[in-house]
This record gives structure tokens, C-alpha cells and sequence, in this order.
């Protein structure tokens, strides 16, 4: 999929996929965190987005 | 801002002031402008009625008062399921009225039968109730409807109460299947239809129900004895524009929008079988 | 007649472009349309553009008004353009094409605002065709290849240069504009190319009309993909469908887009009845309106023999075959 | 007339005569030199209108999903695209096996009439072969029940991935400038998605209304969703029949977006082609625990 993203022109950081359990909340705050991080670093995507005035 | 009344496909805002359940699956709406009523229609003209933001689609102008349009409207896709959702006071958009009309005067004078099945009976009552409104330039008035179940029987109130007691009227309803409290007729619409043998001498049969009702209802009339120019069908297509333009309700050269819903058996069988 | 000579049709399409939005035929990737000229734009007048014209007077995607829900509703149609919209080397076909757009939105009882607006502020400056291609049958469906009735102006390509004639009080006033760059020449306007194609449309609206049940649609059918490349490349095609789309919880627009009588819920009703339910009845359909339905409401064939869905038909559907197939057909009566 | 197209009429109407099949689809002849298209015939004397030419370029495997065909005995004309189609179709249970003659037809490579239209070429040997031939890596059938002719060599030196790889070198936004200007020539007129042998649901995503998926608007991120998606879906189904990118009246490069997905498999699952062989699933509908993670 990242990969696929890339191809398309799209930042492949923006998207994350990752196997957390229902039994695993520190893990899931956690990605979720890191994530977040991410993408609040890469400011708003501007990509396949109508812009409508 | 572009007049919105000289725009065709530019609806005008109104609210919808009363809602009727009728079935399980058919509820009547007035609607009303801030100027009264939308515009006066003919009985079987059709209009345009929008949810906003959900979509627009065509239906029959059931009747009108003197500041309302009313519409009957089954519930069966995106547009119609938000109807049903929608609670008096909400907007909604309405342009119109589109289509010719039911050719009263030709009716002048004639006795009339009416055949509907299922919400099919929603055209048909702007015109019985114009008729009865203007009771004494018609002969007797008969109405045959029929619905799969009793439950889906609509207009109630006027099958079982209004129009009973209006002078020189009947009506006889029936029914696919009955239940515990039915005590009616039970059967299909063509079929009582041949039951009761309406003779067709000075009269004028008028016929909407679903598509393959229809077909039999027309057959049944002709057996009968009923020519063309004595049966009246109004027709349903899908329709976006309402005004001509974008193509899809035609039959041949015909539009349902523009040059129907109306159309005398003459004039259908001029036309392709397709509807 | 007047003429200009080809080096100085730049110049001339640079003082076109002053009076409006000027569109002219160029080649971009395997697509070529009208696109907005500019002076680096590589115009394509050796053959007719794969879009039509007409998306220029009726968008593929056009918005039919703007509107606001929830507490407040209102409902707004974008307002219309100004400026003139000026086509240059429009083909007869195309021409003859945007006469039966106008025949139906803007006659017959309701007159459509959108296409209207354009249509006023259009100017059509026509390329007469010397040559025909081989998938070229205008001529047999009621089209003059060489006038293109229904223009301001035709231009000819005369070998050096381009004649020039004014047809419309629209095109003369235009002409006036760049009589700087017009000589007179002595040059014969040119004669009608020969068609390798020949299609025979006499009397086939009669004959379509008792062959609504007929066997041949199965067979003419039976290809078909359903997609929408013929009509959306028609230069006549005109069906759309209207929806809305929201922009967020408070705003959205209603816009109409091209349809295509063959696709699958072209027809459909909501609640599931649809008349024409096959790939039969839509081609039958398709075929009839363009070739018997336009003619018995508006005079006219729905189809003018550009030859456009004959090429990129993806499974070879043609219906300049169809048509010469009709003289085989005997009906009854 | 050619060797095959005497063999194929000989034999489809020998399986009409004989009732082994209620229909022949195959190639006829239209109207210019460069004009072949695919037939239906139900009656042993139309098979007199069958060809095999140089422009027998519909992949044919499409027409076994129409409705009207499904349910019926068909006798089917394959190349090694339109084998390899029937064979997705056979996995994905699209079509029964023995409700099927498949008769092979080995392919030198084709000639597209687009190509050959508007009067640049006067006859067949001058057009090109082309590009989905060109770039095909097995023109003889992988299933049938019998071959007509004999096997073509079959090519060797052709790097199916080229073009993806090309494009992969570009930046992030050349590239997505790139998959927007493809976008916006989009018609969404539907014809790469109706003409796909691997896009075989009774019911597609995009023509479903309730909810509405992909709005009716014809605009960039519209189309750009709609061949994003339709790549997924297509995936490791895609046969590389080029189909979806022949017929595409505005050019775009579908090959790429289904390559590039081709690639990543092959990258990731091992060599794979799809519609190869009726035993071996495409990686996607299987699961191992041992599947890389990146893939998802």
C-alpha cells in the first residue's frame, strides 16, 4: 500500500498500518501517538482534495 | 443572482407543512412556499420535489389546497427514504408543474371509471377529486383500486369514508391477499375488473398502477369493448430534467415529462411498447 | 473571396483571441480537443478532434446551482459568463451537430439557461473539409462538408492560404475586425471531397419505425460493452443526468454530467422497474434516437457522420454499417 | 482467406451441427481493412462469418460474463490473453469449465485499428504490431481444448515492468503531477472497466447508488479515485491483456497503475502472472503467516 501511495505521488508517511491486539492498549495509544506525530509534521495534505472556493 | 423563476431547473424553497401516514410504506406531504402555494397545477401534472442535499425526483401532484401542494409518496430509494425521515418544517425544493394533464374536458358529461393499483392511485386522485369538486359536469363516478395487502391500501379515509358518500359514486376495492380482518374482495385488479363489466357506453376508463397491472387493465378494457380514445393511462419513467432535455423518460420520440405522463391508448399504441 | 495566407493565421488567431476566449483544435497525447489558444499551442487542422466540441457548450460536468442547508437554505445558480467564446475550426459535422443541441435546449417549451448563455456568446468559425476520411459520412446524413450551414464563418484551406467568408451579421463583424489580415484572392472556393464511405440514410426513419421488433437488435446488441465511449464522444449526444454533491454539513451544488443511454441505471427507476433492462433495448434505443426519434420531434438525424464512435468503438460497433444493413431488412407494409 | 480462419469456421460448425455448444463467439469482418470484431453466432450457417486476421485484437474472455452467456454452453476462440482470462474467470468461479470449448489459436501478435484508422496506412502489413502485443510474454493459449495451428515462439526478452520502473524514479510530487494530468483526461466513459476480463462482479462499486461510492462529477479527484480503487481491485487478477489501456479513448497509461501493482507482488510473493494455471491461487487470496507485512 505505501508503496502503491508512493506511486501514485502521494507521502507514504501518511499512512500507517499495524497489527495491535485488543488486548494491547499501550500499543495502540502509542502508534496512534506516532502517527499523529507524523502527520502533524507533514503539515495538511493537499493532495487529492477538491478545492472548491 | 440569476432570476431562479425564469431558470427551469432552479427550484423555488418550501417547507413541508402537514405529513400523513397513509401505509407502511407511503406517507403524504403538503408543501407550501413562503408565497402560499408553489403554483396551481392541472390534475395528473407532476413536479419536481428536492431534499437539498440528498436529491430531486418527479412525482405526481396528488391534490392541492388553497395554499398547499399535496404529494403521496412511496417509500423506495435514497430520495424517498429521506422523505420519510423528514419531520414537518423541513425545506425542501419544488419546481414545476411539469407535463400535460388529464383531458378534462373530453371527460365532460361522461361517466368515469377509475382503475388504480397501489400508489398508482396518487395521479389519479387530483383528478376524482376535481371531479368531485366540480361534481355536476361529470356523470356517475367509479373508482376500482387494489393493493397487495390490506395494509397497503392508500387514501383510507377517501376510499372508505369521503368518497362513499359523495352522490353517484362507488368505489370497490380489493385486495392481493387479505388477512384475519379483511373482509373484503380479495384478487388482482384486471381481474375484478372483468367481474364487475362496466359497460363501456358513455364512459371513460382511466387506469395507473404498476407497469404490469397496467398491460392486463388494458387488455381487460379492450375486451370490454372500450376503444382507444375511451382509455386514459398516466405513465411513470425515470426522469431528471422534467423539461425535455436530458433524454432518459422517452418513449420513441415522446417524453413522459414534457409530453405526458397522459396518454390516450390511441396514442400509446402509436408509440413503442416500451414502459 | 477573402483569404489569409497560412503564415499569417498565428497573427490572425492572436487578434482573434482579443475578442474572447478563443478554442482551437490541437493533439495533446492520444487525445486531441479544442483547448484555449495560446501562442505555443500546436494547432491540429488535418483532422478532426477526438472530443467534440461540445463540451465547450455543454461541460461534462456543469453546476446548476449552489446551495445551502440546514439553518439557512438558499439555493444560488453561478452566474453566467461574459465574454465571447470563439470556436475556430469547427467541422461541418460539428457544426451541424450544435444545430441539433440547439433544437433541443432551446426549443420545444423550456429554454435551457446554461446552455443558452453559452450558445449566445459563441462564435463559430468553421473548417470547410476538402478532404474526407474514411470513417467520414456527413454528407449522406443531411450535412453540407463544404458550407457548414449554421457557422459565422467557413474558412477553406486553399493550398497557401485560407479563404475566408463570413456567413452570419456575428462572423462580418468579426471579419471587420481582421480585415488587416484578409486579401482577396482569385482562388475558387473548393468542391465537395469524394467519400470512400458511402451510407444510405433514404428512407430509413420509415423503415425504423416497423422495425421496433426486430431481430437485428439482438445481433447489432450482442457486442457491446455498455461504456460510454460513443456517446460521450458524440458530437450530438446530449442526455445528462442531474445530482448533488455536499461540501460539507452546510453547503453543496447541484451540477448535471453527461450519461450514456447505454449504461446500466440509465433507465432505471427507483424501486427497480426498468423499460429498457438489456443491452438490446439500449442499443436500440441509441440507434433509434439518433436516427428515428430526433428526426420525427426535431427534423433532423441525431447523427452526423463524423465518424467518431466508428473508430473508438472498443468493440467495433458501427453504425454507418448498421445503417447500409437496413436495405437488406424487408419489413411488412 | 487464411489457414485458421478455414479451420475455425470448420470447426465451429461442426460444434453447432453436433450440439456440443449452443454458441460460437469469435472475430468477424467489418466494414474497413483494419476492422475485426468479436461475434456471437447460435446457427451452423453464420460460421461462415468467422476471420482470424491481423486485427483479431478483442480479448474475447469478456463476453463469458454477459449475462445472456453465462448459463450457456459456449464454444470460445483464445489466444493466450483471452486464455488467460477464462482461467481467472474459472478460479473466481465467474464461469463453469464444462459449460466451455475453448478453442487456442496461437497468436503472432496483433494490430490495433486505432492505429490503422484515418488513412496512414493503405493495408494490413504496414501497421504496427501493437503495444499490448508487444509487450506480451505468452501469445499461445494456456487452456483450450484444442489448438488450431501450431504454437508461436513464445518471447523471452521482454522487462514487463520498464515502464513502472521509469516512473518510479521520478519525485513523489513529479509523480503525482504525472497520475493528475492522466486523471484529468478521464471521461469516466467506463470503457477500460467494461472491456477488463478481471473485472468480473455482477455488481460494481463504482454503478452502486445506495450508498454512492464515487460521485457522478467527472473531476480529478473522482477520477483519480476511481483508477486508484479499480487498481486494487483488479490486482493480482490483472492478466496484462492491455485491454483496459487499448480501448481508453483518451490515452491513459492503465498498464502502469496495474504493472506497478504486478511488480510490487512479484517483489513480494515471488514470480507471479495471473490466469496462468487453474491451480495456483493469486497471492492476495491467500494467507501464510509468513506474508510480509508491508503488503497490507
Amino acid at each position: 500500500m505505501t508503496r502503491m501511495m508512493e506511486y501514485i505521488g502521494l507521502d507514504p508517511d501518511r499512512l500507517m498500518v499495524k497489527w495491535v491486539s485488543g488486548s494491547e492498549a499501550q500499543k495502540f495509544v502509542d502508534t496512534v501517538e506516532e502517527l499523529t506525530e507524523k502527520v502533524r509534521a507533514l503539515g495538511p495534505n493537499r493532495k487529492l482534495r477538491e478545492h472548491y472556493e | 443572482m440569476a432570476s431562479a423563476d425564469k431558470n427551469p431547473l432552479v427550484p423555488m424553497l418550501g417547507t413541508i407543512t402537514k405529513i400523513i401516514d397513509e401505509t407502511p410504506d407511503v406517507k403524504t406531504f403538503h408543501v407550501t412556499t413562503a408565497d402560499g402555494k408553489p403554483f396551481t397545477p392541472k390534475p395528473g401534472q407532476l413536479a419536481m420535489l428536492s431534499l437539498i442535499p440528498v436529491g430531486e425526483g418527479m412525482f405526481s401532484i396528488t391534490w392541492q389546497g388553497d395554499d398547499y401542494l399535496e404529494f403521496s409518496i412511496k417509500k423506495v430509494g435514497v430520495l424517498t427514504d429521506a422523505l420519510h425521515d423528514a419531520d414537518v418544517g423541513t425545506t425542501v425544493g419544488i419546481r414545476g408543474p411539469y407535463g400535460n394533464s388529464f383531458p378534462v374536458e373530453i371527460m365532460k358529461g361522461k361517466d368515469l371509471l377509475f382503475i388504480g393499483g397501489g400508489i398508482g392511485l396518487a395521479p389519479l386522485r387530483s383528478l376524482i377529486n376535481h371531479c368531485i369538486v366540480n361534481r355536476d359536469e361529470f356523470g356517475k363516478l367509479e373508482v376500482l383500486y387494489g393493493a397487495r395487502s390490506p395494509a397497503d391500501l392508500v387514501f383510507k379515509y377517501d376510499l372508505f369514508d369521503n368518497w362513499p358518500k359523495v352522490r353517484d359514486m362507488e368505489v370497490y376495492v380489493t385486495v392481493d391477499r387479505g388477512d384475519d380482518d379483511w373482509k373484503g374482495k380479495v384478487g388482482f385488479v384486471p381481474a375484478y375488473l372483468e367481474e364487475l363489466k362496466p359497460s363501456p357506453e358513455g364512459k371513460v376508463a382511466i387506469t395507473c398502477g404498476p407497469p404490469i397491472m397496467i398491460k392486463y387493465v388494458l387488455q381487460t378494457l379492450e375486451k370490454l369493448g372500450f376503444n382507444e380514445d375511451q382509455v386514459i393511462t398516466t405513465l411513470e419513467m425515470r426522469m431528471k430534467c422534467g423539461i425535455g432535455k436530458c433524454g432518459r423518460c422517452n418513449i420513441g420520440s415522446q417524453f413522459i415529462c414534457l409530453d405526458g405522463p397522459v396518454f390516450s391508448l390511441a396514442q400509446l399504441k402509436k408509440l413503442p411498447p416500451e414502459w | 473571396m477573402k483569404a489569409v495566407p497560412k503564415d499569417k493565421l498565428p497573427a490572425l488567431l492572436e487578434e482573434l483571441s482579443k475578442e474572447g476566449d478563443l478554442y482551437v483544435p490541437s493533439q495533446a497525447g492520444e487525445m486531441s480537443r479544442f483547448v484555449p489558444w495560446k501562442r505555443d499551442v500546436k494547432l491540429d487542422l488535418e483532422h478532426n478532434t477526438t472530443m467534440s466540441p461540445k463540451e465547450l457548450l455543454f461541460p461534462q460536468t456543469e453546476v446548476i446551482y449552489n446551495y445551502k442547508f440546514g439553518e439557512e437554505n438558499t439555493v444560488e445558480p453561478p452566474s453566467p459568463g461574459s465574454d465571447k467564446i470563439i470556436l475556430f475550426g469547427v467541422r461541418p459535422c460539428d457544426v451541424q451537430a450544435i444545430r441539433c443541441l440547439d433544437e433541443v435546449f432551446l426549443t420545444r417549451t423550456y429554454v435551457d439557461n446554461y446552455y443558452q448563455e453559452k450558445r449566445d456568446r459563441l462564435i463559430i468559425i468553421s473548417l470547410g473539409c476538402t478532404a474526407a476520411e474514411d470513417t467520414c459520412f456527413c454528407k449522406d446524413m443531411g450535412v453540407n462538408p463544404v458550407e457548414a450551414e449554421g457557422a459565422d464563418i467557413v474558412i477553406f484551406d486553399l493550398d497557401g492560404e485560407y479563404g475566408f467568408e463570413a456567413k452570419t451579421d456575428k462572423g462580418k463583424e468579426i471579419a471587420k475586425k481582421l480585415s488587416s489580415f484578409l486579401e482577396e484572392t482569385n482562388k475558387e472556393k473548393p468542391a465537395a471531397p469524394s467519400f470512400s464511405l458511402e451510407v444510405n440514410s433514404e428512407g430509413i426513419v420509415e423503415k425504423l419505425q416497423k422495425m421496433f421488433e426486430h431481430p437485428i437488435w439482438e445481433e447489432v446488441s450482442q457486442k457491446c460493452i455498455c461504456c460510454g465511449t460513443c456517446t460521450f464522444l458524440c458530437p450530438s449526444c446530449h442526455c445528462f443526468d442531474i445530482n448533488s454533491k455536499n461540501i460539507d454539513a452546510t453547503k453543496g451544488f447541484k451540477y448535471r454530467t453527461w450519461d450514456a443511454c447505454v449504461f446500466d441505471d440509465y433507465a432505471l427507476m427507483a424501486g427497480g422497474h426498468d423499460v429498457r433492462p438489456s443491452k438490446v433495448e439500449r442499443i436500440r434505443n441509441r440507434f433509434l434516437h439518433k436516427l428515428q426519434f430526433f428526426q420525427e420531434r426535431y427534423g433532423l438525424f441525431l447523427c452526423t457522420g463524423c465518424g467518431r464512435c466508428l473508430r473508438e468503438c472498443p468493440v467495433g460497433t458501427n453504425i454507418a454499417a448498421f445503417i447500409n444493413r437496413l436495405e437488406e431488412v424487408t419489413v411488412d407494409g | 482467406m487464411n489457414e485458421i480462419t478455414g479451420l475455425m469456421r470448420k470447426k465451429a460448425k461442426e460444434l453447432l451441427e453436433k450440439g456440443v455448444v449452443e454458441r460460437v463467439i469469435g472475430w468477424e469482418k467489418g466494414m474497413f481493412f483494419y476492422s475485426t470484431t468479436p461475434v456471437v453466432i447460435d446457427k451452423p450457417e453464420e460460421t461462415e462469418k468467422l476471420v482470424w486476421d491481423d486485427f483479431a485484437i478483442n480479448n474475447l474472455a469478456i463476453y463469458l460474463l454477459d449475462k445472456q452467456n453465462k448459463e450457456k454452453k459456449v464454444a470460445l476462440f483464445v489466444k493466450g490473453c483471452d486464455s488467460r482470462g477464462v482461467v481467472r474467470m474459472i478460479q473466481d468461479k465467474q464461469v463453469k469449465r464444462e459449460n466451455l470449448y475453448l478453442i487456442g489459436v496461437p497468436c503472432p501478435g496483433l494490430k490495433d485499428p486505432k492505429t490503422a484508422v484515418r488513412g496512414y496506412y493503405k493495408d494490413a502489413g504496414q501497421v504496427p504490431k501493437a503495444k499490448k502485443c508487444q509487450e506480451c510474454l505468452h501469445p499461445n493459449p494456456v487452456l483450450y481444448d484444442e489448438m488450431l495451428g501450431s504454437p508461436v515462439e513464445e518471447p523471452q526478452q521482454i522487462d514487463r515492468f520498464a515502464e513502472v520502473r521509469e516512473l518510479e524514479k521520478k519525485s513523489t510530487d513529479k509523480k503525482y503531477a504525472y497520475w493528475k494530468e492522466q486523471a484529468d483526461k478521464c471521461l469516466r466513459c467506463f470503457a477500460c472497466r467494461n472491456i477488463c476480463p478481471a473485472c468480473s462482479c455482477p455488481e460494481c462499486i463504482f454503478d452502486c447508488s445506495k450508498p454512492r461510492w464515487l460521485d457522478k462529477e467527472v473531476s480529478t479527484v473522482q477520477n483519480q479515485f476511481f483508477h486508484m480503487i479499480r487498481m486494487w481491485h483488479v490486482a493480482d487478477r490483472c492478466i496484462e491483456c492491455g485491454e483496459c489501456e487499448r480501448v481508453c479513448p483518451a490515452g491513459l497509461p492503465l498498464m502502469q497503475l496495474n504493472r506497478k501493482l504486478l511488480k510490487d507482488i512479484n517483489e513480494l510473493f515471488g514470480p507471479y502472472e495471473a490466469g496462468m494455471d487453474l491451480e495456483q491461487r493469486p497471492p492476495l487470496t491467500q494467507y501464510d503467516t509468513g506474508d510480509p507485512e508491508e503488503f497490507m
